[in-house]
């Protein structure tokens, strides 16, 4: 399929404005294009599942979108505006948060202090309150370890902790690198489901990259095939499913 | 990396850096009389440098007005050492060899000077230094001289003082181990008192040179309780080890040698360093109308700043070597350096000067005491 | 490039230097002197590159080094040569620039085995600490002349010594660097505990790097001292150590080339700025340093790509 | 005995002076991971400062008075707080994500340059000049133990700034950004948090106290000169690399160790010719038993 704009897609999706969209992002790593005209667009709401092979560009476009990379070519709209020229923290201020691959939790920093980390542009105390009740609700694990070292925290727990950082913010939009990766399986369907329940409950749109390509799809409502540094494929999740060419790359081929 | 390319590379660097160096002696196209001085104008020592430069600038400047010698002007050419090892020798090169100088002025540390002599005697160009007080630095040949009195000299003068004067028996010495000048004061200083029999070197303790902090020793020599406290050093730190003395409850008075004269010695000790002693070439209130005049011209050229012992050495350097161009009414090296050592009685600001055999200057040595917030004259020692 | 190739250039390099020596007695002494200041430090500078640049290590005490080997050859022409017959002297002048090395390269040793326990920027304290000890000795030791220095020295170092040795200096640690074994150093520096899974001991490397550096430091060091002909304690201090390492990292860490156009720049530069700058070419040389580290923070002068490391 | 407790003293007095300034070092190393080489001569720049503002000041005030001094001290800590704010902007921003030993020799090279700029006759120039008493001086004296007044000020001033900055850096969510930013650069801007801005503030926040120790160093050494700093520098160095580089407390005490080493040296007779020498030496036995220094903790390198 043609990763360029078409009117099908257009179709597909429904009638109100994307929260974000990225048109036609080219990003190149050295002498490597390490995206090479990405063009996606998430709708607010939903969850969005981004997958592909190791390699394919999905934390590079991840990075791009929240200014840790520039841009070659190409723009980035959030919400109407571009903010392809912004610094990090500017677009965390507007709301799009970015839960790293590796989760990068401050191994230096205690539990709360990490999650005073993610307040980080609340100065509210009262919705800061707030959100850290929500976020223990959420992940009740992280309230028994508040004052300890982080680093010192499983996988698992990391990555409640990072999420929950995340949360921390009020995010509206929220960029998801690999929540999966060295978890035990267990934990794994856990976060997935408070990844869902974060969408619903609080209405967060979600751009979910997962090597997983069967939870990925499982919770989404489109999804998008990424293949050296361009979308190879795209659709509703259960559309993809349903792809052989899908099924034969990312879903161990049933 | 590719090995040949890697050992190529020196040999083509090394054309380049003779075209930036540049060809030949430029000699003296303008007629002028180019004389080279080589001083620390920067780094560690530039206070003392900046001070003999001065001095030594002046002298020029006056000697200019005067219509210069033979006819001609003089010409100053200066170099910065950056108070650094192994500069000297390239500059005094430069100043010899590219620039064309007929006689090198500098430097105030011995080692530098060291370091310089060995050059100007190998170009046989004449070398006078203002201020390097170690006996090694005319050692170095016989186109090498100071105008300064050397450690051995200042070292009895002021052990002659302790015993005669102040009527000490007990006596610490506190050096500057990083300075040559101050270990060879102090040496001739130890010599010249235990000789004349009786006295004692109660403490001896040693300092870096540029060090803030002296309590530890000053303790130890409060302990061995001296009568006297000698301090062979710069001024500078000479200032600090008076105040700390005497926040430690020193009492004994502490002395030194010309390192310490300059009016910082004043400004930054203040009361701790009144009452102390120290030898030195000359004396505002006692010497000569030339040296009074000397820190008239002075401060006038420099802000009001007023004249250390560097910068009237420095300025006495130039003037030695204008005396013998008249004399000898020529810029050759041969001749020049034989009207050098030749020089008797010179009337300088720092005393009247004669050459000995070994080219160091003779001449009397002055104490001082710190009163009221200036020296006062104590004595004239003749060598 | 062959190694044979390179052992043909060493041998034309060693005679066009002692060719171009048979006429320096025609050359500008400054000139001279200058270019004699350039070897000296394109050896020091060449060898401290294998152990900042190469092994990765962070040493902030070469200047220690190069007094340990300047003191002892100095002292070894200073007292022997009254006993030698006037045609051995050059023998002499060998046999003391070699036991500078040694005498260096064992403080070398000395230094490299705390490099086994420190990294980063406690060995650079160490290492620094080390140079200052070693100024400290010198300066209380009667024997070579305390705060005084050490005077009288023969000048014995000439344009051919300095640059043949030059040469030396950088085929050994070019072939050092490109030999099976020496590509450990490399492997040390890249990654550590991936050397140490290659089976590739990276104590020993460290040890063997800070050896030959400290050799060729000392032998600087002798060059050094038969041509200033007189050494002093504070000549070794911290900012000397300071200047080297400033040359191996403009150079670009581990690039030969790079280290030794930057030796060469950085002794020729002040000079150069002396005559059009006067009174502020300390200040423009300070601004050029940080100039040129933005312009090319790898290293000033990559000539080619390094082996063994993908940029 | 009594020797012995003086010289205790003395090395308490000359250590708060190294604690001070190594404090500086080990924050800015603490979020940046480099050498600040340029921190000694902030620490002369903020003596300058004081010697500039003092005469207008002391006019309002009065000789020696406490809220002049304070003033004094307190507007030399912002000015160099702008220097160092400034510095980091110009000559170590661009480099940020470059390798630290480039950025050390760009430090190197600003530090050059501000020592030979002061240095040139026509800002500071070389001379050595006489730096006023700032406090009221005082000599105690007890039971034939002597302690100057000054001393006194700068202990106190670095426990009180220890115990500060300790509060910022681990008690206040600016500080808790620093942390952030020190472990993980590209996470923190993930949080929101303005990496450029919470560096400019640990640069100013650094360059302020090396204003205020510079000021304290200039009580004790009575005159300033542009490389006043530089031997300074280099012991706070060695102290906050012995404490454990990066380590607030260790600084401090890196900088009391160092200065008993020193002074416990310098007070007998026979080595104290030896003095570097043997604090070197010393240093080098501690980190040899313990290569992370005093409190620091072994880490791995790669960041």
């Amino acid at each position: 399929m043609n990763p360029s704009d078409s009117p099908t897609s257009a179709a597909t999706t429904q009638a109100t404005a994307p929260l974000l969209e990225s048109r036609d992002l080219h990003v190149r790593y050295g002498a490597i294009n390490a995206l090479n005209g990405v063009s996606l667009r998430v709708m607010p709401g939903q969850i969005v599942s981004l997958i592909g092979a190791n390699g394919a560009g999905k934390t590079t476009l991840l990075k791009t979108i929240s200014a840790l990379h520039r841009a070659k070519t190409g723009d980035i709209l959030y919400n109407g505006e571009s903010i392809r020229n912004l610094a990090p923290h500017e677009i965390v201020r507007r709301g799009l948060c970015h839960v790293p691959e590796g989760r990068m939790v401050f191994a230096n920093l205690t539990v709360q202090e990490n999650l005073q980390m993610g307040a980080y542009l609340l100065t509210d105390r009262k919705v800061v309150a707030q959100e850290l009740d929500y976020v223990f609700t959420t992940f009740p694990r992280l309230k028994e370890r508040l004052h300890q070292m982080s680093g010192t925290l499983s996988g698992g727990e990391q990555q409640m902790l990072a999420i929950g950082r995340a949360l921390m913010g009020k995010p509206r939009f929220l960029m998801l690198d690999e929540p999966s990766l060295g978890i035990a399986p267990l934990l794994v369907k856990a976060i997935f489901e408070k990844i869902v329940q974060i969408n619903r409950e609080h209405g967060i749109t979600i751009l979910l990259v997962e090597q997983n390509a069967n939870l990925a799809l499982e919770i989404a409502h489109h999804a998008y095939v990424m293949e050296t540094g361009v979308i190879a494929l795209k659709g509703e999740s259960r559309e993809l499913r349903a792809n052989p060419d899908v099924k034969a790359a990312y879903l161990g081929g049933r | 990396m590719n090995a040949t390319s890697t050992l190529r590379i020196p040999f083509f660097l090394l054309l380049a850096c003779a075209s930036l160096t540049g060809c030949g002696p430029g000699g003296s196209h303008s007629g002028e009389i180019l004389v080279g001085e080589f001083a620390s104008l920067t780094g560690k020592e530039a206070t003392f440098g900046v001070s003999s430069h001065e001095g030594t600038q002046l002298a020029i400047d006056e000697l200019n007005s005067a219509g210069g010698a033979l006819g001609r002007k003089f010409k100053l050419l200066t170099e910065d050492t950056r108070s650094t090892a192994g500069e000297s020798s390239t500059v005094v090169n430069k100043l010899i060899a590219r620039d064309g100088a007929i006689a090198i002025l500098g430097e105030v540390a011995s080692s530098r000077s060291l370091e310089a002599a060995a050059v100007c005697q190998q170009a046989k160009i004449p070398m006078i230094s203002p201020s390097s007080t170690n006996p090694q630095v005319t050692e170095t040949g016989d186109y090498i001289f100071r105008v300064c009195f050397i450690d051995p000299f200042q070292g009895t003068v002021m052990a002659n003082f302790a015993r005669n004067t102040l009527k000490a028996k007990r006596v610490a010495v506190f050096t500057d181990v990083k300075s040559d000048y101050s270990k060879g004061l102090a040496k001739y200083f130890k010599e010249g008192f235990l000789k004349s029999g009786g006295g004692e070197i109660v403490a001896e303790l040693d300092f870096n040179g540029g060090d803030k902090d002296f309590k530890a020793q000053l303790t130890s020599i409060k302990a061995a309780k001296p009568e006297a406290i000698f301090v062979p050093c710069y001024y500078t730190d000479a200032a600090l080890i008076c105040i700390q003395a005497r926040q430690l409850g020193l009492n004994a008075p502490l002395f030194g040698g010309d390192g310490w004269e300059s009016d910082q010695l004043v400004k930054i000790g203040a009361e701790a360093v009144e009452g102390n002693y120290f030898s030195t070439h000359y004396s505002p209130d006692a010497g000569s109308d030339k040296g009074k005049r000397f820190v008239e011209a002075y401060k006038k050229a420099f802000n009001g700043k007023v004249p250390d012992a560097m910068a009237a050495l420095g300025y006495d350097s130039a003037m030695l070597l204008a005396d013998a161009i008249r004399r000898c009414g020529s810029t050759d090296s041969q001749k020049l350096r034989d009207t050098l050592a030749a020089t008797k009685d010179l009337d300088a600001v720092t005393g009247r000067t004669t050459i000995d055999s070994h080219r160091d200057a003779t001449k009397s040595a002055v104490i001082l005491q710190v009163k009221g917030g200036s020296f006062k004259y104590i004595e004239t020692i003749n060598p | 490039m062959t190694h044979l190739g390179a052992k043909r250039f060493l041998i034309a390099a060693i005679a066009a230097a002692a060719a171009v020596s048979a006429f320096s007695s025609s050359f500008n002494s400054y000139f001279l002197s200058v270019a004699i200041d350039v070897g000296v430090n394109i050896i020091l500078a060449v060898s401290l590159n294998l152990i900042n640049g190469h092994t990765g290590q962070f040493s902030l005490g070469h200047a220690g080094f190069m007094a340990v080997g300047g003191y002892t050859a100095a002292v070894c022409t200073l007292r022997l040569s009254p006993l030698i017959p006037p045609e051995l002297q050059p023998a002499l002048f060998l046999f003391a620039l070699l036991a500078g090395g040694l005498l260096a390269a064992a403080a070398g040793l000395i230094v490299g085995v705390p490099s086994l326990r420190l990294r980063g920027d406690y060995l650079a304290v160490v290492t620094l600490g080390f140079g200052e000890i070693i100024r400290v000795l010198l300066q209380n030791s009667e024997f070579v002349g305390a705060a005084s220095g050490l005077k009288g020295i023969a000048k014995l170092t000439t344009l051919g010594w300095t640059f043949g040795l030059a040469a030396i200096t950088v085929y050994v640690i070019a072939s050092l660097v490109n030999s099976t074994y020496g590509r450990g150093f490399i492997a040390v520096n890249d990654d550590e505990v991936a050397a140490s899974a290659m089976g590739i001991n990276p104590t020993r490397y460290k040890v063997v790097a800070f050896v030959i550096g400290a050799f060729f430091a000392g032998v600087a060091g002798g060059l050094y001292a038969h041509h200033k002909q007189f050494l002093s304690p504070t000549g070794f201090d911290f900012m000397k150590s300071i200047d080297i390492v400033v040359m191996v990292i403009l150079g670009g860490m581990g690039r030969t080339a790079g280290v030794i156009i930057a030796a060469v720049l950085l002794t020729v530069l002040p000079e150069y700025l002396r005559s059009s700058f006067a009174d502020v070419r300390m200040i423009v040389y300070a601004l050029l340093i940080i100039g040129l580290m933005m312009a090319r923070p790898q290293g000033l002068f990559t000539l080619g790509p390094r082996k063994a490391k993908s940029a | 005995m009594s020797q012995f407790l003086q010289q205790l003293i003395n090395g308490l007095a000359l250590g708060s002076i190294y604690a001070l300034i190594a404090l500086g070092y080990t924050m800015v190393y603490g979020v940046l991971r480099f050498i600040n080489f340029a921190h000694s001569d902030v620490l002369m720049l903020g003596a300058f400062a004081a010697y500039f503002l003092n005469p207008s000041i002391e006019r309002t005030f009065g000789p020696q008075s406490i809220p002049g001094a304070l003033l004094v001290v307190l507007l030399s800590a912002l000015i160099c707080a702008a220097l160092g704010i400034l510095i980091e902007i110009l000559a170590y921003r661009p480099l940020r994500n470059r390798p630290k030993l480039t950025v050390l020799i760009t430090a190197i090279g600003v530090s050059l340059f501000i020592e030979y700029t002061c240095q040139h006759r026509s800002v500071f120039r070389a001379e050595t000049r006489p730096f006023p008493n700032l406090f009221p001086s005082r000599d105690f004296q007890w039971l034939g133990l002597a302690v100057n007044s000054n001393d006194l000020v700068v202990l106190a001033a670095t426990a009180v700034l220890l115990t500060a900055l300790w509060f910022i850096v681990q008690r206040t969510k600016t500080g808790t950004a620093m942390r952030a930013v020190a472990f993980n650069p590209q996470a923190a801007a993930l949080m929101g948090i303005n990496i450029n801005r919470v560096i400019s503030f640990t640069f100013g926040l650094g360059s302020a106290l090396a204003a205020i120790a510079g000021i304290l160093y200039a009580l004790k050494a009575r005159g300033i000169e542009p490389l006043m700093g530089v031997t300074p520098g280099l012991r706070a160095f060695t102290a906050a690399v012995l404490g454990g580089i990066g380590n607030l407390p260790g600084a401090a005490l890196g900088g009391f160790v160092l200065g008993a080493l020193e002074t416990f040296a310098g007070g007998i007779p026979a080595i104290s010719n030896y003095r570097d020498g043997i604090a070197f030496a010393l240093l080098i036995l501690i980190l040899l038993f313990r290569p992370a220094g005093l409190l620091g903790k072994p880490q791995t390198e790669k960041v």
